[in-house]
């Protein structure tokens, strides 16, 4: 412990600039903390300001997650953007970026996805670095196991095509994947485990840091992040490009909007007139009580549907399915966590005396192909970033890149360029879903 | 040891069945009747484990549920331990075993503790702001301390053997608690013949009456001593035939529709448990109304030093003393924000305790009935005071208080008292858990310093305490109006007056948030989250620093986010917060209340699904022969299929290549059962096939088949199989293993929403027939003596043809189908009858070299044929020509599903990746399923695969590996060299046609 | 697990059903004179509704019939369920809960 | 040639008080417009009813409400021709679904007082007499399967289950019948 606090890089000033820019950060380190820790920690500041909405920004991002914060962070640090806010109608991070498993990977088929999440993933490498906050990216490894012979092709299928695409994904015995996850069980049970899919690069991160720490990076190049401000409507002008947003908090004008609303994702759209391919989904979660370690990396069984990580402070971190009725009551039903301990308890019959300690539920949008959207909208000026279903936690960093690029360009980033709205029509589905059934 | 500090009599416990059990390998002695904590307690134990963060010496907090410190794990033999559980909570039994968690090497002197020292430099979120150098050190170096520092008890590393039960129930009305309140509204409702299930978490019912003292008691309900009234009222419960009382049992969750969810503890009470019956039943009760009758929790005060062992809740030591018989200490401050925790030091001080001060820290003058009592009694009571600090390493030894001024400020001498025993009240919580569950609204009530529930969305009714109902008699008359009006709302009629609900009682407020304390003393730390560790000052600090939601603090401190949910500490911690931000409370917001309310074995929700019951296993007729004869089964959606037949010395590729070989040359018996098949009968039945597969079936033929291809409306299959017309208005339609329900579900759906005006009704025949597929040159010749009334020479009964005749017998549909290229023959047999026309067809096949075949040679023989299977060779992206099936597509049809989908830009592209064969220049080469395939071979950067391959296996018959790809444009490469990329390097391939054996189909046909 | 009012069968666990989408999605009765973006419409476009949404049911493992039902999507109560062919009930229908 | 005479006597469990499995049965699905399953219910000799959810029986056959539009006739296994050929002579002409399913499930009788009890195990439903009277019949789910359960007493039911799903259904039963 006395080694882990006392960490290197104390030689910084206690606040520096981010960036060449508006205001200063406290900066974090080890030694800022000692020397607040001998004042009583009296002088913090606030990670963020409590902004009030401004009359008009050049760009408003609508929705205070991950996804959101982040985007106003890179259209303020990398396009140069001076004003910038992030309406949030609740508390920022508090949606789907506060109540997901944290899973965090980019071993996806299809090279558009493979390309996607591994941006995402190169970024989430750095990522304490560039924002000055420990969201404790832990590369584990993540595990997805293979129970019949159908998921032994379909995995293999990934382990090559992510190859190809210089991502990494390896194919594991069974016996190789016990050595990675010792408590798992892999013979004597209904679905027995013949191998997995491990990508060593993938692992987990704290949540609530994500948003945090874009916030407060964010703020730090004068971006204002604007709490319990709800979207109300869409203003568009004669042409139809937008012109404000109504809030719960007043008329803001912008001229360019986008929106990062996951679950409510259609509801603000609508607003603009523009309807979305998606569904909204109940997606829950739930952690047992913490115990010592136990569980090293991340398990993920698609076939019988067991999603499972060990949180830092040592809770059994477990994602179950979504219900199967669109709903934006952010609970679930009883049998859709029962269904998830049932196969826990099967794959680690040891954890039948853990206790579930906490579950909750999240409200996912889906798209038809269960890839994202990430987007110009028909109407000029407005940006859609959504449609990430149940895993859109690990694209975080490079959603928010590549929406901020997005949006500071009208065009989209080479990266996102196949995930448009208008690929539902054409035809030119980015379809994990047929490919793997892969949710998470 | 034994249990000393036992009063003489009184209590609930059994003082003549003495239970011997062991805490961290030391014996000491109960009694029945005991919780750990009450018998520890007895036994002088006040430390009982040590905290999460900074390793302090924790005791006994509570006496139940809410109990944030005493964790324990209780052992019963190597794979049955159970971690974090509740002293307070866990019943004693004769042999019970139980460690302190969370300190190395001892309880007394533990390591860890050294980072209280640290303390002033890991304040709230303190991780967030370092451990960032130099990069990936945090997972590398970090992590691995701070995981195995953080974590309570040890995970059991042995599979669990116990069995756990679930249970679906009905009822009128689910009273949850039998507390005063909530037997008051069981009996109510009984008694007017609803259907009543009344559960409680404690090991009887009573609720909070268990502890008043059964002696001189003041507590009456309409005169009648409590403990009367409760005798009596359990005795009329027990006898309604309609009502099920479930103790030992916790409402855990409310779900919609007021389904609650309820966790049933039948055996770990128990010495010796009967392996054979459950240890927990999941209930999962449908109520047509609820009434909840959760009480309320007691509130510690936040002062510095206030979680010494031997600091406890004025309601705990009551229960400690008047249920269990135990003496908590000898001598006792008490600290209290309100008048109901006067009756503690009543009690204690009538047992024989010694009481040292009573520091009421309310301001004002405080009065009333228990404060008169207290004085009557001669006790020291000390208003308007506050709390400075405790001292005492291992229990707590002297409290420091100290004057409040007008202002309500400390001032004036520090006044230092011995003890060791300090209770404290801050007021009582009422548990809205459940109904925040239920997604009613909760309302503040700024006189109760409390939320209380609002406005239902369920129908549900909260009754006693956990309403601000706190006085006995008025919980009591709250109750029985409950009780009777929830009888009344679910259909039965109340003859009794129902009475008037009273209103919320303000008495038991108290004082939310940390006691004042001398500005500029940076004292010790005033917990307010006892698990956690988290401080008034963690508190204030999240505040600086913006967190200004109550869901932002939450997450920042982990306040309220430990074991016990927060149920001590939420309301404190809201009242600090609001405090510090200068707001309301109810602006800064409550915590949502989350399912389970107390932790619930993972176990329990799993119930009886392990293994063999984890999915159902579904085997065919013929399902005991194969295992007889030595088979490997794969799993194939919910059924079991025989893989392989090895014989003794042959692996996989062994046997799978001699079972290959025997259909080639002879013939070969292959169990088809689990294949899909639906009866699509009446007279629109061939309009409906043709609007649904993407085939011409008006003019097939009575006693006919087809390939039939089945799309989505988005133009992708879906699934594929034969179908026989056996009438112009009936077919027999055949579906993948894994596609049936799905295929049948899809019929159903366009049959009734799109054309509900067709005559045509579906019927899955799936498990009716058993179906043995007879493939291989020998086919007919084995078959033909078995059989009457048919003709199976090839011009009465060509390829594709379907009749019906007798086999042994035995009514039958043979169908003249081949998978495999081979002549090939489907007998479907009434599924009883399976197996023995399945011994009676290889007996006869033994002259003619018949041999056994499981699924894996099935996919060689008809890959060699270049037949898809759904699933593999499509992977819910590829349109009938993308597989080659053009073909198949009934031409002049105006519609069928998908047609229009095929039309679109994507789909109709010739570059789309299309199926071809695969061959590599070295025949023994068998490529890797799912290997990329690139154009050339020397690549500078990575480039997009042009496809994959699909199926790859070794042919026997042709003696050279095959494989199967969707190859963009494909089909024009045929002839050309493509790669196969691995990681050692590329492979070349030859794309070929994907019909690799036989293209005329002569033996097909012969 | 909700409560569902199978208008055959009556009220049954959402055990016996299965989900089917949004109701009244009419396949057009001539696909192929159906614009690319129409027949996207059909088959991915759907409203999403926060609040009454009309929803398709299958009691599969009840009577097996198809039906409607208005749901408030914030909430989850049903406000009524009706069989195939028939129209919505007019949005202003008393809301019902389903007793067991 | 083979000995058929035990194939169809087949037991998947022993019987015990809670649970026996019961003889081999004729088992139609008749599926179409009311006026064919009026005629057909003439023909078999049973009462008419649109009823939902409920049975019909006379001492030898039963037609059993499944949907609105699709009726399970039962009787003694030996009567299956007889019945087949019954229906098909009323119902000449008219449009309909006559399809056999008498080997593809399994019929096994529930019954005892713990039989509500036991069969809540794994079934959603109310089984109390009042919401679920003799008479009633209804698909619904045991666990993971699907099942059909038709009260035929007090505290007697009948569970027919698709015949591969019969050995999970039955051992489920039977570790709730241990229930003490």
């Amino acid at each position: 412990m006395l080694v882990a606090i006392f960490d290197a890089r104390h030689d910084l000033p206690p606040t520096y600039r981010l960036c060449h820019r508006d205001q200063t950060m406290q900066r974090f380190s080890g030694l800022s903390l000692l020397r607040r820790g001998l004042s009583g920690h009296r002088d913090w500041q606030p990670q963020w300001r409590k902004a009030e909405p401004k009359p008009a920004y050049d760009a408003v991002i609508v929705g205070g997650g991950g996804h959101g914060l982040g985007a106003a962070y890179y259209l303020a640090r990398e396009h140069g953007l001076r004003s910038v806010a992030v309406l949030e109608k609740g508390w920022i991070g508090g949606g789907n970026t506060g109540r997901n498993t944290t899973i965090i990977r980019s071993n996806y088929l299809r090279d558009e996805s493979a390309a996607l999440y591994d941006h995402a993933l190169k970024m989430w490498e750095g990522l304490s670095q560039e924002l000055n906050y420990n969201v404790m990216f832990s590369p584990r490894g993540v595990m997805m196991l293979a129970h019949t012979v159908h998921d032994v092709q379909v995995f293999k299928r990934h382990v090559h095509a992510n190859r190809a695409n210089g991502v990494d994904n390896e194919w594991l015995t069974p016996e190789e994947a016990r050595g990675v996850c010792p408590v798992l069980t892999t013979d004597g049970i209904r679905y027995p485990v013949l191998g997995a899919a491990f990508q060593g690069r993938g692992g987990t991160a704290r949540h609530d840091a994500v948003a945090w720490g874009y916030a407060r990076a964010a703020d730090a190049l004068g971006v204002d992040i604007i709490e319990n401000c709800e979207v109300t409507g869409i203003r568009r002008d004669a042409r139809g490009a937008v012109q404000a947003l109504e809030t719960s908090r007043g008329v803001i004008q912008a001229r360019r909007i986008g929106v990062c609303a996951a679950g409510h994702s259609s509801v603000i759209l609508r607003m603009a007139g523009v309807r979305l391919p998606l569904e909204s989904y109940p997606l829950q979660a739930l952690v047992s009580e913490p115990v010592k370690p136990i569980f090293p990396c991340v398990v993920m069984s698609n076939t019988i549907h067991a999603y499972i990580s060990q949180s830092d402070k040592g809770e059994l971190v477990i994602g179950a399915g979504t219900d199967a009725y669109t709903s934006y009551t952010q609970r679930g039903g009883l049998h859709i966590s029962s269904h998830a301990l049932e196969a826990i308890c099967e794959l680690f019959p040891m954890f039948r005396r853990m206790r579930m300690l906490r579950n909750w539920g999240g409200i996912v949008d889906v798209s038809p192909d269960r890839s994202p959207i990430i987007a110009r909208t028909p109407v000029p000026g407005l940006y859609v970033n959504c449609g990430w279903g149940t895993g859109g936690f690990k694209a975080t960093p490079g959603s928010a890149h590549l929406f901020a690029w997005t949006i500071a360009h009208d065009r989209p980033h080479p990266i996102n360029a196949p995930f448009t709205i208008e690929r539902f029509r054409e035809g030119r589905l980015i379809d994990e879903a047929a490919a793997a059934a892969v949710a998470h | 040891m034994s249990g000393d500090l036992r009063a003489a009599s009184g209590g609930r416990i059994d003082r003549n069945r003495v239970l011997r059990f062991r805490f961290d390998d030391r014996e000491y002695t109960g009694a029945a009747g005991d919780t750990l904590a009450s018998a520890l307690l007895a036994n002088g134990v006040h430390l009982l484990g040590r905290s999460f963060k900074y390793h302090r010496p924790r005791g006994v907090l509570s006496a139940g549920a809410d109990e944030p410190s005493a964790l324990v794990t209780v052992r019963r033999d190597a794979a049955r331990m159970t971690p974090n559980l509740r002293a307070t909570q866990v019943e004693l039994y004769e042999g019970l075993e139980a460690f302190s968690q969370n300190r190395w090497p001892s309880l007394e002197l533990d390591v860890g503790a050294v980072s209280g020292l640290l303390s002033p430099f890991i304040p709230a979120g303190f991780y967030y702001k370092t451990f960032m150098w130099p990069r990936g050190a945090w997972h590398r170096l970090y992590e691995p301390k701070i995981r195995a520092a953080a974590g309570l008890g040890r995970a059991p590393e042995q599979a669990d053997p116990d069995i756990y039960a679930n249970r679906f129930a009905h009822c009128d009305v689910l009273v949850v608690g039998a507390g005063p309140a909530g037997l008051a509204a069981a009996a109510a409702a009984a008694g007017s013949g609803a259907r009543v299930i009344l559960c409680d978490e404690q090991s009887e019912p009573g609720g909070s009456l268990l502890a008043e003292p059964a002696a001189h008691s003041e507590a009456a309900i309409a005169g009648e001593p409590a403990a009367r009234w409760l005798t009596r009222t359990l005795r009329q419960l027990t006898a309604h035939p309609r009502l099920t009382l479930l103790t030992r049992t916790t409402a855990f969750g409310y779900f919609p529709h007021n389904l609650l969810g309820l966790n049933q503890r039948l055996s770990d009470h128990l010495p010796r448990p009967d392996p054979g019956q459950p240890r927990e039943r999941q209930w999962q009760v449908r109520a047509r109304e609820v009434v909840l009758a959760t009480g309320a929790l007691e509130r510690p005060l936040v002062f510095p030093g206030n979680d010494r062992p031997g600091i406890l809740l004025a309601g705990a030591a009551r229960t400690y003393l008047n249920r269990f018989g135990v003496l908590p200490g000898s001598r006792v401050v008490l600290v209290t924000a309100c008048d109901a925790a006067y009756q503690a030091a009543l009690d204690l001080h009538r047992a024989g305790v010694s009481v040292s001060a009573i520091v009421d820290v309310r301001s004002g003058a405080p009065d009333g009935p228990l404060l008169e009592a207290a004085r009557l009694a001669g006790l020291p009571v000390e208003t308007q005071a506050t709390v400075l600090g405790t001292s005492g390493r291992l229990r707590v030894r002297a409290i420091r208080i100290q004057k409040l001024d007008s202002a309500g400020a400390p001032a004036g001498p520090v006044r230092r008292i011995r003890c060791d025993l300090v209770l404290m009240s801050g007021g009582l919580t009422p548990s809205v858990h459940l109904f925040s569950q239920s997604r009613g609204k909760l309302a503040w009530d700024e006189s109760l310093a409390a939320f209380l529930p609002g406005q239902a969305v369920e129908r549900v009714r909260s009754v006693g305490a956990c309403r601000g109902v706190f006085s006995l008699a008025a919980a009591v008359s709250d109750g029985t109006g409950a009780g009777l009006s929830a009888a009344r709302d679910a259909g039965f009629s109340v003859s009794a007056a129902i009475p008037e609900a009273p209103l919320p009682e303000s008495a038991a407020a108290g004082r939310p948030g940390a006691l004042p304390q001398p500005p500029g003393v940076s004292g010790e730390k005033a917990f307010v989250d006892w698990q956690n560790d988290v401080t008034a000052r963690d508190l204030t600090l999240a505040a600086r620093e913006g967190f200004r939601s109550i869901e932002h603090v939450k997450r920042y401190t982990t306040t309220g986010m430990a074991t016990d949910q927060g149920k001590t500490s939420n309301i404190n911690a809201l009242a600090i917060v609001a405090r510090e931000l200068g707001e309301a409370m109810p602006r800064v917001g409550l915590t949502t209340f989350r399912m389970p309310y107390t932790p619930v074995s993972f176990g329990s929700f799993a119930g009886f699904a392990r293994g063999e019951l984890f999915d159902p296993v579904r085997a065919t007729p013929m399902h005991d022969w194969a295992a007889r004869q030595g088979a490997v089964f794969e799993n194939v959606g919910l059924w079991k299929r025989a893989r392989y037949f090895p014989l003794p010395g042959e692996d996989m590729h062994a046997a799978v290549a001699r079972e290959c070989l025997a259909v080639r040359e002879h013939c070969g018996i292959f169990d088809a059962s689990t294949l899909g098949k639906i009866e699509v009968a009446g007279k629109d039945a061939a309009t409906f096939m043709n609007r649904m597969y993407v085939n011409a079936w008006a003019n097939l033929a009575v006693g006919r088949c087809r390939y039939g291809i089945l799309l989505r409306d988005d133009g992708f299959i879906y699934d594929d199989g034969v179908v026989a017309r056996m009438a112009p208005d009936r077919f027999h339609v055949t579906t993948t293993t894994g596609g049936a329900a799905g295929v049948l579900a899809l019929m159903e759906d366009y049959r009734q929403t799109e054309w509900p005006d067709l005559d045509v009704w579906l019927t899955s025949t799936t498990e009716q027939w058993a179906v043995i597929a007879l493939q291989g040159p020998a086919a007919r010749r084995v078959l033909e003596p078995l059989i009457e009334g048919l003709d199976l020479s090839a011009g009465a009964m060509p390829h594709m043809s379907a009749a019906r005749g007798r086999i042994c017998g035995i009514p039958m549909l043979l169908m003249r189908v081949s998978f495999t290229g081979e002549l090939g023959f489907e007998i479907n047999v009434p599924a009883d009858f399976g197996l023995p026309v399945w011994q009676a067809v290889f007996e006869t096949g033994q002259a003619h070299g018949i041999t056994p075949y499981g699924t894996e040679a099935m996919h060689v023989l008809r890959a060699d044929k270049g037949y898809i299977i759904v699933g593999q060779d499509t992977d819910g992206t590829v349109t009938p020509d993308d597989a080659g099936l053009a073909w198949s597509i009934g031409k002049g049809k105006p519609d069928f599903l998908g047609k229009r989908a095929l039309e679109r830009p994507a789909l109709a592209s010739p570059y789309r990746k299309q199926l071809v064969g695969l061959l590599t220049r070295d025949p023994q080469q068998v490529l890797e399923e799912g290997a990329q395939i690139v154009p050339g071979r020397h690549r500078s950067a990575p480039e997009p695969a042009l496809g994959h391959v699909t199926s790859s296996y070794h042919s026997a018959r042709l003696g050279r590996s095959i494989a199967l790809a969707l190859v963009g444009a494909g089909r024009s490469r045929i002839g050309e060299t493509l790669y196969v990329s691995m990681p050692d390097g590329d492979i070349p391939v030859q794309v070929t046609s994907p019909v690799f054996y036989d293209p005329q189909g002569s033996r097909l046909n012969g | 697990m909700l409560l569902i009012e199978c208008p055959y069968c009556g009220v049954r666990p959402e055990l016996e059903f299965v989900y089917g989408g949004q109701a009244h999605v009419a396949r057009p009765h001539d696909p192929a004179a159906c614009s690319d973006e129409q027949w996207a419409e059909f088959l991915y476009w759907r409203e999403n509704a926060k609040g009454v949404h009309a929803e398709r049911w299958r009691h599969t493992h009840g009577c097996g019939r198809f039906f409607n039902a208005l749901r408030d999507t914030t909430r989850d109560q049903f406000l009524a369920t009706y069989r195939v062919g028939e129209r919505p009930p007019a949005a202003s229908s008393r809301e019902r809960e389903p007793q067991p | 040639m083979v000995d058929l005479s035990s194939a169809r006597q087949q037991q998947v469990l022993a019987p015990t008080p809670l649970l026996k499995q019961l003889p081999p049965a004729a088992r139609l699905v008749l599926r179409g417009r009311s006026q064919v399953l009026a005629a057909a219910a003439d023909a078999l000799g049973l009462p008419r009813s649109e009823t939902p959810c409920r049975a019909v029986r006379s001492d030898v056959r039963a037609a059993l409400w499944l949907g609105p539009d699709e009726r399970l006739l039962l009787g003694s296994a030996d009567a299956a021709a007889e019945m087949h050929g019954l229906l098909q002579r009323a119902l000449a002409g008219m449009a309909h679904s006559l399809v056999d399913i008498g080997h593809g499930q399994v019929g096994f009788e529930v019954s005892g007082a713990r039989a509500a009890l036991a069969l809540n195990t794994g079934c959603p439903l109310d089984l109390d007499p009042a919401s679920f009277p003799p008479d009633m019949c209804t698909r619904t789910v045991f666990a993971k399967a699907q099942i059909l359960l038709w009260r035929t007493g007090a505290t007697t039911f009948r569970l027919e289950t698709a015949r591969s799903f019969a050995p999970y259904v039955t051992q489920i039963l039977a570790l709730a019948g241990r229930e003490s």
